[in-house]
């Protein structure tokens, strides 16, 4: 990882890089490629803007906001329950797991609780909607380096996944199920039983990622050692999540932060990797799902009776108050600092998004390392854009 | 079987038939090189140059295999096709930058230069019509590669070798050349 | 195939060149629309557990003819600030390289288009055409990322250029030829310790040379896991990116006939061409099951070419430069000394 | 076929090489016009090796070619040498040396 430092010759190719004509711009001494916002690469409208020496990267820079939408702003207009329909669609591939912080957050202004049995649904999909997430990353992850297979197990399998969260949410992609005190329903019958054969069938896909891509050599070569982010700078740049995890900081809110979940009362481990590379982020990512699996296992088999919701107004109103409340979703820490003046919507929302952390250690990251390592760091620290831009 | 024999054989010409397609071939074949040739030293733009190049280079590989000289028209097309003119398009292409337009070329050089080529040819043209008249090419068939590779095994084995230690030269030569420290 | 017609018909000059030209449009058009149709549509389907094309005909066996028809349909769209001529030109510089190619390959004792001394050295040589053509197309496209693929490309091209030729050595040492059709022959007449039960496939004697040949091959057809010049997920389509219609179907086209042709020439070196076992090489009879087990030979090889394709992810520029020049030259070599040293002693 | 229509195809490439050389001050460009005085010599070894019916003048054809494959790669390497060193391959400037 060499950095250019030189300000006289990074200041003479961002001259030479910045020339709009292409005739300039191609010189052995530098050029500018803007991957993105419209690139395979970026799974939506992230543009980064890199500079380079032959394949080298000399600077890299995201620009992010290209699908900003404004969700905290609007959150303002919305009532406690309409929010959710609004923050489900930052992270839309685990989009249950986006509600339950800000719920979390508002119940605890209202000093409100969920029973029991609210709470291991909500644990239970939330760890589903985590592996609902994290496969479409391990099949993906083969895509951005060039092997179009996984992606096509992932998307097979994880379908099974989604059914069950239908099943129970009756929403495929934004559920929309949490609410201030429990849940809208009950899980319907027979669900269990259904949700344990799935189960299976994901363990059976972790397997098969195990023997097609993190056993293959060219995967290993293209991986191991590439994009290492050592434990000090990824807690610096907040970086939270598997990729932090796979720098081997024992991390994670499940164990150590958590209120409203039930996480505690199960029986799980925390995976971390020492090497920090992309090798060591998929790698901590698969055994997650496997881990995710178990404690669905343990979920369906423990699930208390009761009711599903707690005694609150039909029409909620916050007491003055605030709260910041933060959960370990799948792409990493996820906060939401609400505070409220009494009224029926709330007065500010602040949404800390994990992707927004973790792409911002991409200018530091990228320098050094050549265009196809961008690819394989940008898809091993897995954003999603929607979690980037809000 | 080679080339020139197949046509013979596989489309029934007679010997004088042949005489014929082949001094079609030539004619199109030397139109086309001159004129390419022609756009090569005059074109402004250096990839274009290097994709005349290559028009021209076909159509030297071209009159190789019209004069029975297989082996080496198949070589002129992988050595100088395949790895000289990419060599020359890789280098362009790498640093466009300068490399673009050649716009330099002053009116008195062009002038100068174009009396000395006129010159040269004149003097080439005199001698050849002179000293070559009539002469007609009638080889009674085309060298094959066995003949090629047993004369470079045995009367011009040292050439071989210089030329194999001038390449390993060369080699190492561009590397320490290019080389960015 | 002049061959066969001289046996069967007088032709006039003119009448046999225009059935040569419409058999090698089809042995360039068939070989890659088998392909396509049976491996990127069906097997690759199939590998990642789904149908494929199956509206169009049966098992979507029309499907070619739908994707040629809606190529054709597209805009021929030309960026503005492109070099014209040369971005036109360029899909049919690659397509010579292709046509060229297949005129080499025998399929059967008298079924040949050209039959020339060189044969296998001409086919190495018209096949590094191609990279005039890719390189013409990415510079012409004004776009940095087809500039990026095309010098990936050429660069990639050139290096495995290298193992390609030094693998083919070792078989044209043991044929004692450059001459495919004679080295058909002497895979059709060799003999393993003076058993000539099924002749001599190189392929036994010559294993690394084809191991050699297909990761070379590989790289030459820049497919996975060679991919880099066309890798979607990096430059979007490399040197292709910037065109669409008729011309992206001409690259197409190229691309999968000349897997087909590689695969050709492999089945030629290595597995015995258009021989079976059994047979006297030189009946008749091969002049008409020959293009067919060709073919088949061709399914098998690309079979393998292809699974590679659909499995691996792709390596990085230096990595792939590392595997051309620190393991595949070097093996190659040997091979060649080894070769050689055994042709003399025996 | 007469042996002087290859002889004077290839007088007109070498003077026209020659032409290139003399006004071109691209130093690629130079080295391409070198290329093409070389192939019209090969031409002629090529045409009077049919003319004698020996393979000698094939040979040293084949020589040549490989020259020139050494010849570009130290050309272009040195053309790119100058390149980094002075910004500019145009060879008029290259006379820094002198006094």
């Amino acid at each position: 990882m060499t950095a250019v430092d030189d300000p006289r010759r990074l200041a003479y190719i961002a001259g030479q890089a910045s020339d709009a004509r292409v005739n300039l711009e191609i010189e052995t001494e530098g050029m500018t490629l803007n991957i993105g916002p419209q690139h395979p690469a970026t799974h939506g409208t992230l543009r980064i803007v890199v500079k380079l020496d032959g394949e080298r990267v000399m600077r890299a820079e995201p620009i992010m906001g290209y699908m900003h939408r404004g969700y905290e702003k609007l959150a303002e207009v919305r009532t406690y329950p309409q929010v959710t329909s609004l923050v489900n669609r930052i992270d839309w591939l685990g989009s249950f797991a986006n509600e339950v912080p800000f719920i979390l957050a508002a119940e605890q202004i209202m000093g409100v609780e969920a029973p029991p049995r609210a709470q291991w649904i909500r644990t239970l999909l939330f760890e589903l909607s985590r592996i609902a997430n994290v496969v479409l990353f391990l099949g993906d992850m083969g895509v951005q380096l060039g092997a179009v297979t996984p992606v096509f197990f992932a998307f097979r399998d994880r379908e099974f996944v989604l059914n069950q969260i239908e099943a129970v949410t009756g929403g495929r992609f934004h559920p929309n199920f949490d609410r201030i005190g429990g849940l809208k329903d009950d899980i319907p019958k027979g669900w269990t039983e259904e949700t344990k054969g799935v189960l299976g069938r994901i363990r059976t896909f972790c397997d098969e990622m195990e023997d097609l891509v993190t056993g293959n050599e060219i995967f290993q070569a293209r991986t191991r050692g590439i994009g290492v982010i050592p434990a000090d700078v990824g807690l610096a740049y907040g970086l939270s999540g598997a990729n932090i995890r796979a720098s081997g900081v024992d991390w994670d809110l499940r164990r150590d932060g958590g209120i409203g979940l039930v996480h505690d009362k199960l029986d799980w481990k925390v995976w971390t990797h020492p090497d920090g590379d992309s090798f060591a982020r998929y790698w901590v990512r698969l055994q997650e799902v496997r881990e995710a699996c178990n404690m669905v296992e343990q979920l369906l088999d423990g699930i208390p009776s009761g009711p599903i919701m707690a005694k609150v107004p039909r029409i909620i109103k916050v007491p003055p108050g605030e709260a910041y409340v933060e959960t370990e979703n799948p792409l990493g820490v996820m906060g939401y600092y609400v505070v409220s003046k009494g009224d029926l919507v709330p007065y500010r929302v602040k949404i800390r998004s994990a992707s927004f952390n973790n792409i911002s250690i991409t200018p530091w990251l990228l320098e050094g390392t050549y265009v196809p390592d961008v690819v394989s760091i940008l898809a091993s620290l897995y954003f999603i854009l929607g979690d980037i831009d809000r | 079987m080679t080339t020139l024999a197949a046509l013979e054989g596989m489309d029934r010409l007679s010997s004088g038939d042949v005489l014929v397609a082949q001094n079609v071939a030539f004619a199109i074949m030397a139109i086309t090189m001159v004129a390419a040739a022609l756009r090569m030293v005059t074109t402004r733009n250096v990839v274009h140059a290097a994709l005349y190049l290559v028009i021209v280079l076909a159509g030297v590989a071209g009159l190789f295999i019209l004069l029975g000289a297989e082996f080496l028209g198949v070589t002129q097309v992988m050595v100088y096709i395949g790895a000289i003119v990419v060599l020359f398009l890789f280098g362009i292409m790498l640093t466009k930058g300068s490399f673009g337009e050649d716009d330099g070329v002053t009116g008195e050089r062009r002038l100068m230069a174009g009396l000395v080529g006129l010159l040269v040819f004149g003097v080439m043209a005199a001698a050849l019509v002179e000293s070559f008249a009539d002469a007609e090419i009638s080889r009674s068939g085309p060298s094959t590669t066995a003949d090629i590779a047993d004369s470079i095994f045995s009367a011009y084995i040292v050439p071989f070798e210089a030329v194999s230690v001038l390449l390993l030269a060369a080699l190492i030569g561009a590397i320490v050349v290019a080389r960015k420290d | 195939m002049s061959g066969v017609l001289t046996l069967a018909v007088e032709l006039a000059w003119w009448q046999q060149t225009g059935i040569r030209a419409v058999l090698g449009l089809v042995a360039v058009l068939l070989p890659a629309g088998t392909l396509v149709y049976l491996f990127l549509f069906k097997m690759m389907s199939f590998m990642q557990s789904r149908l494929g094309p199956m509206e169009a005909g049966p098992y979507g066996s029309l499907q070619l003819l739908a994707e040629v028809g809606k190529f054709l349909q597209k805009e021929d769209i030309i960026p503005e600030k492109a070099d014209r001529i040369v971005f036109k030109a360029a899909p049919f510089v690659v397509l010579i390289s292709t046509f060229l190619l297949v005129i080499v390959i025998p399929a059967g004792p008298d079924a040949w288009f050209i039959d020339v001394d060189t044969g296998i050295f001409l086919a190495l040589a018209v096949s590094s055409i191609s990279v005039i053509g890719i390189l013409m197309a990415g510079w012409a496209s004004s776009s940095k990322y087809s500039l990026l693929g095309a010098l990936r490309a050429a660069g990639q091209l050139v290096a495995y250029e290298l193992p390609l030729v030094l693998a083919v050595i070792g078989v044209v040492i043991q044929a004692g030829t450059l001459n495919v059709q004679g080295i058909v022959m002497a895979q059709a007449t060799g003999e393993i310790f003076g058993w000539g039960g099924i002749g001599n496939p190189f392929i036994l004697t010559q294993f690394l040379g084809f191991a050699i040949f297909l990761i070379a091959v590989q790289a030459e057809l820049t497919q996975p896991p060679f991919d880099m010049p066309v890798a979607e997920s990096e430059l979007v389509t490399g040197y292709l990116t910037e065109y669409s219609g008729l011309r992206f179907l001409l690259f197409f086209i190229g691309e999968f006939a000349t897997a087909a042709i590689f695969a050709a020439l492999a089945s030629t070196l290595f597995l015995g061409g258009w021989y079976v076992p059994g047979i006297d090489p030189t009946s008749d009879l091969f002049n008409v099951i020959g293009p067919v087990i060709l073919l088949s030979k061709v399914i098998l090889v690309s079979f393998l070419i292809f699974w590679f394709r659909f499995t691996y992810p792709r390596f990085r520029e230096d990595q792939l430069q590392q595997l051309a020049w620190k393991v595949l030259i070097p093996l190659s070599l040997a091979n060649i000394v080894v070769t050689g040293v055994l042709k003399v002693v025996f | 076929m007469l042996l002087n229509q290859f002889l004077l195809l290839s007088a007109v490439l070498f003077s026209i090489g020659v032409y290139g050389v003399l006004a071109r001050r691209n130093g690629v460009l130079v080295l391409m016009s070198i290329e093409l005085i070389l192939n019209a010599v090969n031409i002629n070894l090529v045409a009077f090796a049919a003319f004698r019916a020996t393979v000698g003048g094939e040979v040293f054809a084949l020589f040549v070619i490989a020259v020139a494959a050494a010849e570009v790669g130290v050309g272009l390497a040195m053309v790119l040498l100058l390149y980094r060193s002075s910004r500019t391959i145009d060879l008029t400037t290259v006379d820094r040396l002198r006094g």
